[in-house]
């Protein structure tokens, strides 16, 4: 059973690896200025991942999968507390990505607004007709 | 005999210190010798640079532009043109592939250290 | 003993400018914001000097906010070179937003502006205050996302459009990542704290008893994370293959805002990258074997970018987009002079090691004065010229000014590196560095490229120096020429005292990166509760 | 451009295949992966995330990630908060000017009128305050279960979303749902997150003791802290303020943009038509 988690777990880390290059390449060959933006929430929900990815634990028994890291007593003696540390899961990563998915989506948000923007000045979102300034 | 060992730091200062009292002291001297009126002549208006063909000057004055590339042109026309053309062309495609190039040589390094 | 002013001021100056767009609904009068944001950034600029002078006289400061230890919570830390950092992007963003009041007088919608230069400025500080990795990635999107509003900021304007989703669109990847290199860090090392980090890499002390011992293999994590990062270091600080996006979004700005970008953004990732190769991976660390690539790779990108930026600079017909130009190739001379810590080159503390920097930080301070300098002038002589930024069009606008000349030749002195101004002795240093190193072809190389680069100044001076006025200029008001009055006295000092400057940078220079330096940012950093 | 493919797809090919290959020598941690338990950093915030027993060395939250996100590493939700306003901001200066008063008053866009079928609006109806309870529940309970102020306000932004797509953004408008009102909400929530981020450090310094910049529970050496509990419900200090002022922010914020975004086009053009600049 564990290696077969451990199999399973490790295809989905490659699987990400895979997304970095995949939703990089969208970023920087796709000439669409929104795929671009698609393209460039993939990359950063990829990097969410792999972040909760790292934070998660083996199964502390065979029969007892992680527990999401929250207290379900108001009142925890030390014992509850050492059952809950062996228990759950990593909450630093999961509190990262929090914080680094509102970034994300505050940037993509304004990236949104400026390719409208684009839209409306230049008449098309082809990074390639997109390129007054040169030189 | 003594001698005076100066530091770079200083002997730099107290040499420019003495070139901008000089450069002061030249200048003073020129505006008290130069003449008040601007002499004028048709002759001297008509400018021709390195070689450029009189039609691509529009003004009296020299555009600043047209003398460059005079002075470019012979040196590094080809370098320039790679340079604007291939690369600042202002396409954000093509600068993704130097930037990608640049992630490339950097995964590289890595690589070659931690499986050595 | 713990600091109030190091941890509160870019916390409250945040505060400031959220209030801000409510204000500029309710408040109709534009001074008020003039008023306003120059007082912040005055504060800025006063708590700046105080955190200095607190570090010059007691050394190395932390500031754990929330009352947690380090590794569990986020700590400020400052040491000589970040906080004199801090107080030349204070001092410079102050003189920047007085420089706003003249430049956007008339603009109606000044809050918004003033509401992302104070976000801009909040970015710069807390990335250059900040001890902790994960909070070097949000700073670094504070300061990122306001520079791509500013850059964005004349909407109806094309290419300020253009510049703005170009810059934003890779910069949103450079950071993302950093993060990916931070999710590597924290797997192996099982920590994010910068001092925490320097103690696991340099084996001060391996385990600790907060984030344990390593659980990965760190050589493997170190690389790839140093080598995202660095991508991500070097697109904010525009080096050479990730230098694109500079010359097309420092134009479009509004002049103070250019100014601000090509002066001081570009220091956070120059900061950024010392911070990494220098404290965190430092020369005695476990992973000195990478560093030696990372800065091998670092060197020929300096110079490569020194080298573009001069030629490219040459043929440029935009006066702004000259000096961004010149910016490139000046980041490139302050990489160069980063790069001398290889142990190729040097050995840690030794003559050519403690030159290398010290030149690279002198040079980065003469930089940041000269080029603000510059744009701030390039400001009034394209107002004076009737709004033209054309190089042709300019016509010996400085020439009817007398200040406004002036002030130009000395920064172009400054950034050419003419004696007795700072931008000589600072490239001084870098060739004397790299003599001393036994490398002497990159002196020469650093030579070239100050050599080319004068053939862009030359253009700029001839332009708006010494071709003959064609028309009737606008004089510009008192407020811009005293401002470009102190800066062109301040590039003078730096030049004047410049025995004094580099004997004390070289001093921070040693007090920061020799192993007792390192020792000390680590205990100060992480063992903050037991050293007291 | 054959070469510029290659470059392309080989520097892709390298970073992947870098990444997996670190993973598989333990750059992410020793095989096998996942680690048997947490690291040990972890540890301590799941030990101290609610600890009764020692007063000063807890964050009294249940939930462990809200209190690494609100009191642990306050600062950095300080920030993340920081960006998503100036994104805002970012987008008002883009959109600077242009409001849709004058198209409200058209007659051919009566509020009434257009928008999706009956059934949709009757559901809407039903719906849009159900979506504010529900969101206020989660962003009010964010320090004991998963939630808080961020998921609650976005949560509650939906609901201006479908009345904007089911009926029309005029209705929106016309219930008082425009940019003033939204910016005023998220200004308080920003300047109630901000006054909970120093409130230890204000109060510290009128009463002359030691507090940190964002201390939720007292420490031992400032024992200044926020109440963790009033009348036996357990507030954790600071968090539930953080996460009510969060919530406003947020959804002051998201509504603020949806209503940004769903300016037509035409109205848009009538205003940055002849506009220029410098």
């Amino acid at each position: 059973m564990s290696e077969l988690n451990t199999f399973l777990f490790n295809i989905l880390l490659f699987s990400l690896f895979f997304n970095v290059g995949i939703s990089l390449y969208g970023i920087f060959a796709r000439p669409s200025l929104i795929k671009k933006i698609i393209a460039l929430t993939i990359f950063s929900d990829t990097a969410n991942v792999l972040a909760i990815a790292v934070g998660y634990r083996g199964w502390p028994s065979p029969s007892q999968p992680p527990i999401p890291p929250v207290i379900t007593t108001t009142e925890p003696s030390i014992d509850d507390l050492t059952w809950f540390a062996r228990q759950a899961v990593d909450p630093l990563p999961q509190a990262l990505v929090l914080t680094a998915i509102v970034i994300g989506l505050a940037v993509t948000l304004f990236l949104v607004f400026l390719t409208l923007q684009v839209y409306r000045l230049y008449g098309t979102t082809d990074v390639r007709r997109v390129a007054r300034l040169r030189g | 005999m003594s001698t005076l060992n100066l530091d770079p730091w200083t002997a730099t200062l107290f040499l420019s210190g003495v070139l901008a009292l000089s450069t002061l002291v030249m200048y003073l001297v020129y505006i008290t010798l130069s003449r008040k009126t601007p002499q004028t002549s048709s002759e001297y208006s008509e400018p021709y640079i390195g070689g450029e063909p009189a039609s691509v000057i529009k003004s009296v004055d020299v555009s600043v532009r047209n003398l460059f590339w005079g002075v470019v042109r012979g040196a590094g026309r080809r370098l320039y043109t790679f340079l604007r053309d291939q690369m600042h062309n202002g396409i954000l495609n093509d600068w993704g592939v130097y930037m990608l190039s640049y992630i490339g040589l950097l995964t590289l390094i890595a690589l070659i250290y931690f499986m050595r | 003993m713990y600091y109030l002013s190091v941890g509160v001021l870019v916390p409250s100056l945040i505060g400031l400018a959220f209030v801000l767009p409510l204000l500029g609904m309710i408040i109709k009068n534009i001074k008020f914001f003039h008023a306003y944001a120059s007082a912040a950034s005055l504060y800025a600029l006063v708590v700046a000097a105080y955190n200095f002078s607190i570090v010059v006289k007691e050394g190395v400061k932390a500031y754990p906010f929330g009352g947690w230890w380090p590794p569990i919570g986020i700590s400020y830390e400052l040491d000589e070179v970040n906080s004199l950092i801090a107080l030349l992007t204070a001092s410079v963003m102050f003189l920047i937003t007085l420089y706003s009041a003249w430049y956007i007088r008339d603009l109606k919608d000044a809050p918004y502006y003033y509401t992302l230069l104070l976000g801009l400025e909040v970015g710069m500080l807390g990335c250059i205050y900040t001890g902790d990795a994960f909070n070097l990635f949000v700073m670094l999107e504070v300061m990122s996302i306001s520079a791509y509003a500013l850059v964005g900021f004349y909407r109806n304007k094309p290419e300020a459009v253009e510049a703005a989703i170009k810059y934003g669109l890779f910069g949103a990847v450079a950071t993302t990542l950093y993060f990916i290199g931070l999710v590597f860090i924290y797997a192996s090392f099982g920590t994010l704290n910068m001092a925490d980090l320097t103690n696991k890499v340099t084996l001060f002390w391996g385990y600790d008893l907060v984030s344990g011992y390593y659980y990965g293999q760190v050589y493997a994590a170190t690389a790839i994370a140093l080598a995202l990062s660095l991508w991500a270091f070097t697109f904010k600080s525009a080096v050479f293959p990730n230098h694109f996006w500079l010359p097309d979004a420092h134009p479009e700005a509004p002049t103070p805002v250019s100014a601000a970008l090509s002066g001081l953004v570009v220091n956070v990732g120059v900061y950024a990258t010392f911070r990494f190769l220098y404290t965190i991976f430092n020369p005695f660390s476990a992973v000195s074997g990478l560093r030696d690539l990372i800065l091998l790779v670092t060197l020929v990108l300096g110079l490569a970018s020194g080298l573009i930026g001069a030629l490219m600079m040459a043929v440029q017909d935009d006066i702004k987009r000259l000096l961004a130009y010149s910016t490139i190739s000046h980041i490139g001379l302050v990489l160069v002079g980063l790069s001398i810590g290889s142990s190729l080159l040097s050995k840690p503390g030794s003559q050519a090691f403690v030159d290398g920097l010290t030149g690279a930080f002198y040079h980065l301070i003469n930089h940041s004065l000269g080029k603000s300098l510059l744009f701030l002038t390039a400001g009034v002589i394209i107002y004076a010229a009737g709004g033209t930024r054309r190089l042709d069009e300019l016509g010996g606008v400085a020439r009817r000014n007398p200040l406004l000349g002036a002030a130009l030749i000395i920064g172009v002195l400054q950034l050419l590196g003419i004696p007795p101004f700072g931008g000589f002795f600072s490239k001084y240093l870098l060739y004397a560095s790299y003599l001393e190193a036994g490398a002497p072809y990159i002196s020469v190389i650093i030579n070239v490229i100050s050599a080319i680069s004068l053939l862009g100044y030359v253009r700029l001076l001839y332009a708006a120096l010494f071709t003959t006025p064609k028309r009737e200029f606008v004089r510009a008001s008192a407020l811009p020429t005293i401002i470009l009055l102190i800066l062109s006295v301040a590039c003078l000092i730096t030049g004047i005292l410049s025995p004094i400057m580099s004997e004390w940078l070289r001093r921070f220079v040693e007090a920061t990166t020799s192993r007792d330096g390192i020792l000390n940012y680590w205990l100060q950093g992480y063992l903050i509760f037991w050293g007291r | 451009m054959r070469i510029k493919k290659f470059l392309v797809l080989s520097s892709l090919i390298i970073l992947v295949l870098t990444l997996s290959l670190a993973f598989t020598k333990g750059a992410l941690g020793h095989y096998p992966l996942p680690l048997p338990g947490v690291r040990l950093l972890a540890s301590w915030y799941l030990f101290t995330t609610l600890n009764p027993q020692y007063p000063v060395f807890t964050a009294m939250s249940p939930e462990a990630v809200t209190a690494i996100v609100w009191d642990y590493r306050g600062l950095d939700t300080l920030f993340e908060t920081a960006v998503f306003f100036l994104a805002i901001v970012g987008a008002l200066a883009l959109m600077r000017g242009i409001s849709l008063k004058s198209a409200l008053n058209n007659a051919s866009n009566r509020v009434g009128d257009g928008g999706l079928s009956l059934i949709c609006k009757t559901a809407a109806r039903l719906l849009t305050p159900l979506i504010i309870v529900v969101s206020a529940s989660i962003a009010l309970h964010g320090h004991l279960t998963p939630g808080g102020g961020f998921q609650g306000g976005s949560a509650a932004a939906v609901a201006p979303l479908l009345v904007l797509v089911i009926f029309s953004v005029y209705f929106l408008l016309s219930k008082g749902v425009s940019e003033k009102p939204m910016l005023i909400l998220r200004t308080v929530g920003l300047v109630g997150i901000y006054l909970t981020a120093l409130a230890a450090v204000l109060i510290g310094l009128f009463t002359g003791l030691n507090a940190y910049v964002f201390q939720n529970q007292p420490k031992p050496d400032a024992p200044l802290g926020l109440p963790a509990q009033i009348s036996g419900a357990l507030i954790s200090g600071s968090l539930l303020f953080f996460n009510v002022f969060e919530y406003l922010a947020v959804a002051g914020g998201f509504t603020l943009v949806f209503i940004l975004l769903s300016i037509p086009e035409e109205v848009v053009k009538s205003f940055i038509g002849g506009e220029t600049h410098e």
